[in-house]
This record gives C-alpha cells, sequence and structure tokens, in this order.
C-alpha cells in the first residue's frame, strides 16, 4: 500500500470499518461526526434520513464504548436527541404537513440549523490555521536588536490583562500559607467597589448625609454592599458618624485629616488626606 | 533619506509599529510623508529576490520573511512551529466572529465542553477577557487580541474572511471531506 | 532566489551568522553561491535610501540599523511599554483582590518584602493609599485606583473575574492541550 492510499483509507474508510474510523479519526464532538456522517452518505443535510445516520451514530458509540474509549456527555445527549428527533418523524402527522411537528416546523430543523452554523466556524477554523501563521510560516524579529541594548528605557504601562491579574492571585494563594484560603467572591469585590466610590465622594465634602450613599441604583446587592462598606469603613476608623438627635439624619465624614497620612517612607500623592 | 529612516525603525522594533507611533517617534516629518515611505518600502520589498515582506498587521507595520523560505529559518530558529489543534482553531474561529462572547455560546455552537481550550487559548494570549456579561448570572465574555492579530497575520479584526454563506456550505457536498485540514505544516 | 533566503535568515537571526553556519542551514547550496548573495545584499543596502546594512561583526554578518538613525531609533526605545515584573503583578493581585489591604498582609501572601513593589505601583498610580488602620502600628491601608480600573479597561471592580470562573475553565476538560488529530499524513 502507497502512502497517498493510506491515507484515502483514514479520510475515507469503509462504510463497515467504523472501527477503523474510531483508530485513525478522533472527533471534535456529535457535530463534527454527524456533519461527517452526514457527508460520508452524501445525503442533503436539510433532508437527513434521521432513521440511517441515528443507526450509524449509535454504532459509532458502540465502538467507542468496545474501544474502551471515553465518551464525552455530550455525545450521549446528542444521541437522546437523535432518538428523539427519530420518533418524532414516525408519528402520525396531520394530513399533508409530511414530517412536521404541530408548530409546523420540521423536528430537524433546529439540528439542520447548528449543523449549518458549526460547519461555518469549522471552515473559518480551517482558513484560519491556513494563513501565513507567525513562527510557522513567517517569522518576525520579536526580539530585542543589538542596537537598543544601552538605551535605558523609560518604565511605562505595560500592556496586560485582567486575566494576568488573576492568574497572578491564583498563582500566589496556591503557595501561600493555607490559612489565607477563602473564595474571593464577587460579593467582597463589590465591597471594595463601594469603599471605593465612598471615598471618593466623601473627598473635598465636610460632611454627607447616611441617604445620601445610597443614591443610585437601589438594588438589593447594592444596599447591602453599600451597607457593609459602610461598617467597614468605620471599623477602619476612616469615615465618623453622627446623629444629631434620634431618628434624625446620620450624617458621616471622613475621620482621615488632611496631611494625616503622609509619611516620609511614602512620599506621595495623598488622594484620601 | 525620510525612507531609509523609516526602515530602520521598523526594522529594530519588535513589534508592528502604527502609523500613529511613527508619527509620534518623527515629529519632524508629516504624516503623509511617512505615509508614502512606507508605502515606498512595502514596494520595494515586493521586488524580486527580497527575503522579507512589509505586512500590515495588528494595526500596525512589520517586516517579517517570506513565508516561502519558512522550511529553511525552521532550521536556523530549532523551534517547533507552533501548532493549533482542531478545537483551538475552532474556538479561536467562534471568539473572533461572535465577539464579545460567552462560554456557554462557544459551547452550544461547538457542541462540547471547551473550557480546558478557552483557558488554553488565555494563557496563549490568544484570548483575553474583556468583562463580564450584564445578564443573569453575569458570566464572563472572550475577545480577540492583539496577539491573535499578529499571529494570524491580521490587518485588523474587520480583515477577517466574511464567513462563508450557508448556502455555499450547504451544496459543497461530500468533497468538503477531501481537503486535508493543514493543520500541519508539511 | 538563494539572495532572498540568506536575507531572511539573517534577517530573523538574534546573532550574527558566520558563513560556516549558512552554508550549514543551507546545504543544498554550494558555499561559493552563498558567498557572493551575501556580497550581492551587502552592496543591496549601500544602495541610496536603505535603513540597514550588512555588518560584519563577531565573525559573521548581520543586519544592524545604520548609525546615522541611532537618535531615532533611541526614541522608540524610550517610549517602549516594558512588560510588569511578575512581583509588580502579583502584588498588583493582591491589592485588587484583597482592598483594603496592609503591607503585612501583602507581604504574608507573597511571603517576601513588598515595600519596593508597593512604592512603584503608588508610583505608577495603579495603587492608592485609602487610608490608616485602626491597630497597633496604624499601618497605611490600600486599594487600586480609577487608573487601575482604566488600565484593565473594567466597569468596576465587580467586574474583575472572580478565583471560581477562572478555577472553573482549568477544570473542564483536559482535553486544553489535545495532541493534534492524525488528519494529514506526516
Amino acid at each position: 500500500m502507497t502512502a497517498t492510499d493510506s491515507v484515502q483509507n483514514q479520510l475515507f474508510p469503509d462504510e463497515s470499518s467504523i472501527a477503523c474510523l474510531v483508530r485513525t479519526k478522533a472527533f471534535e464532538g456529535p457535530l463534527d461526526l454527524l456533519l461527517h456522517l452526514i457527508r460520508k452518505n452524501e445525503v442533503d443535510i436539510y433532508n437527513i434520513p434521521i432513521a440511517e445516520i441515528t443507526r450509524q451514530y449509535l454504532d459509532y458509540l458502540d465502538v467507542m464504548r468496545e474501544l474502551n474509549l471515553d465518551i464525552a456527555g455530550e455525545f450521549l445527549v446528542m444521541a437522546s436527541t437523535l432518538i428523539q428527533i427519530k420518533s418524532q418523524m414516525l408519528l402520525p402527522t396531520p394530513v399533508d404537513s409530511g414530517g412536521e411537528d404541530e408548530s409546523g416546523e420540521d423536528p430537524r430543523a433546529e439540528l439542520v440549523r447548528r449543523l449549518l452554523e458549526y460547519e461555518k466556524y469549522r471552515q473559518a477554523a480551517i482558513d484560519l490555521a491556513s494563513r501565513n501563521v507567525l513562527d510557522r510560516d513567517v517569522f518576525a524579529r520579536n526580539f530585542p536588536s543589538p542596537e537598543l541594548e544601552e538605551v535605558v528605557p523609560e518604565e511605562t504601562f505595560a500592556e496586560i490583562e485582567v486575566f494576568d491579574l488573576v492568574d497572578a492571585f491564583r498563582r500566589i494563594l496556591a503557595k501561600a500559607p493555607k490559612e489565607s484560603f477563602h473564595e474571593v467572591g464577587s460579593e467582597n469585590i463589590s465591597i471594595a467597589d463601594r469603599i471605593a466610590d465612598i471615598l471618593d465622594f466623601l473627598q473635598g465634602k465636610e460632611m454627607v448625609t447616611f441617604e445620601d450613599l445610597f443614591l443610585g441604583n437601589l438594588t438589593r446587592e447594592f444596599i447591602v454592599a453599600t451597607f457593609l462598606a459602610i461598617l467597614e469603613l468605620c471599623r477602619l476608623k476612616m469615615i465618623k458618624l453622627t446623629q444629631v438627635e434620634s431618628y434624625g439624619n446620620i450624617w458621616i465624614r471622613s475621620a482621615v485629616l488632611p496631611g494625616d497620612v503622609q509619611t516620609a517612607e511614602l512620599p506621595i500623592d495623598i488622594t484620601y488626606a | 533619506m525620510l525612507k531609509g529612516l523609516v526602515e530602520s525603525l521598523l526594522f529594530v522594533s519588535d513589534s508592528p509599529l502604527s502609523l500613529d507611533r511613527i508619527g509620534t517617534l518623527l515629529e519632524e516629518f508629516e504624516r503623509e510623508e511617512i505615509k508614502s515611505a512606507i508605502a515606498a518600502i512595502a514596494d520595494d520589498c515586493r521586488a524580486e529576490g527580497r527575503g522579507v515582506e512589509l505586512v500590515s498587521v495588528a494595526g500596525g507595520y512589520q517586516f517579517r520573511s517570506r513565508h516561502e523560505y519558512a522550511d529553511y529559518i525552521r532550521r536556523l530558529k530549532r523551534v517547533k512551529p507552533v501548532r493549533f489543534s482542531p478545537s483551538s482553531l475552532e474556538t479561536l474561529a467562534i471568539v473572533a466572529y461572535r465577539q464579545p462572547v460567552t462560554r456557554a455560546e462557544i459551547e452550544y455552537l461547538r457542541g462540547v465542553d471547551s473550557g480546558g481550550v478557552l483557558k488554553n487559548l488565555l494563557d496563549k494570549k490568544l484570548v483575553r477577557i474583556l468583562g463580564k456579561k450584564d445578564i443573569p448570572g453575569k458570566p464572563l465574555i472572550y475577545g480577540t487580541t492583539r496577539e491573535f492579530m499578529e499571529t494570524f497575520d491580521l490587518k485588523d479584526l474587520a480583515s477577517l474572511p466574511t464567513l462563508r454563506e450557508i448556502q455555499e456550505l450547504a451544496d459543497s457536498g461530500s468533497d468538503a471531506e477531501q481537503v486535508p485540514l493543514p493543520l500541519t505544516d508539511e
């Protein structure tokens, strides 16, 4: 057998030799497998012979099972979808409606839409891979030039992504002392947001009322976060609460006096002075 | 003179330079002059026998070796060529065309779990987190990066080829299978 | 053809290439041919208006930008964005996720002194002092700034992905490092 023959066989296994297919071609998922079966049988994608395709699909899963290959859950979900479509098509239907369900739509329609949509992106993936890929087909001088070795650059912002930040934090927690583990959820973060907002809001104002801090979108989440932020700021002694009379307005002011935070150790602009 | 100057800048830069960036660096010159210098350099490279070309990529310009020489350059670089698995390419294509897109949308389109692939693309900086979608559950939304454009030789996202029409694909019949995927570089 | 090939090799190499080395890489070609290709490339570069020259350095050949342009090229480097060091990224991550946070807490998590890094982040205005904590010693407490949000293109801190969201990606499917499929013969 020539090399070309063996490639041909990989791409076009015999009808009967699904086992060979399993050995030579892994499928990306149920949609990929279904498209393959549709192509192999040379059937119209808008008029899939659902019984036959379902049979072949299940045969494929059987062979995978025999070979002790893991079958991803998605393959099983698709199997039940196919069987469901098949039974819907077998149900007696009103006169002249030929294979359509009560909504008037072919039971296969949704599947066809997904297959066509998937096919578009599979083609787009092939198009991407056939471009001039950097470091595969074409190469650039993406290393520092010797001309610039002696020039000391000014430090500026680098391009980093949010993902780099989360990833850095994950790495720290992985190696940090165990007791520092606790889930950082969106709740903590929205409290931090509110702390920052409240401090911004207080800046340059002598006093604000408690109610002033609850202006805006009054979702439950927002109110809880604001309230916890105020408690946290009190605990940190960064704000002071006063109430002149019972049931009167609660007044809030910044507890940090101008220049208070300025330290010799860190000569920087203090935002909350 | 200006042409040589622009060429030397493009040569030493380790990433694509945009017209804006070159304009800022060469404030003594007019944008229009710089623009024609770039065009002249690109023309020169297209001349017979040059080993490099000036490509328009990720919003800037960069010299790149001609793809005909890839085999020889790999001998020099002693690097394994970058390879992308079909699952990464499918996921990348979906993110590129559908961005901003959620993981659930990707998984619906591909029909399979795509968390691992997505994480891998994030690690490789081909995909980035754009933020969270303003729907219940606030899922993360993803998009492609500048590295994605640099890697796949794209001038900008608008220069992605349009997705082929559904009808055309449906008609293409069984011969679609005959084209081997160009996933390897042989 | 050979000239273009040699040019592309010299172009992508980060160190000078000797005639011997090029000869070994291009075993299909005669040394004499390669030698004349190199000479021809050097001649081309001497032509009017080129921005690079082929210099003989450290026993090999290397393209260098023309020294007349050195002043301009230095401008390129001066404003070049530098990558965040892992330590500043780590510190920034802790401040972002644990704010309001003290220096001692940061150092507890990182296990190393973080004063210098923190100072640097304060200078870059990515981190700010929120106030003083009311515990003995009154340590300063830190949080992120508006510039931080702008840098990361975040609407608010709640748009930061949670650890759980990233963990979910990492945990799903072991197919991230999937071996490319045997679709083509190699």
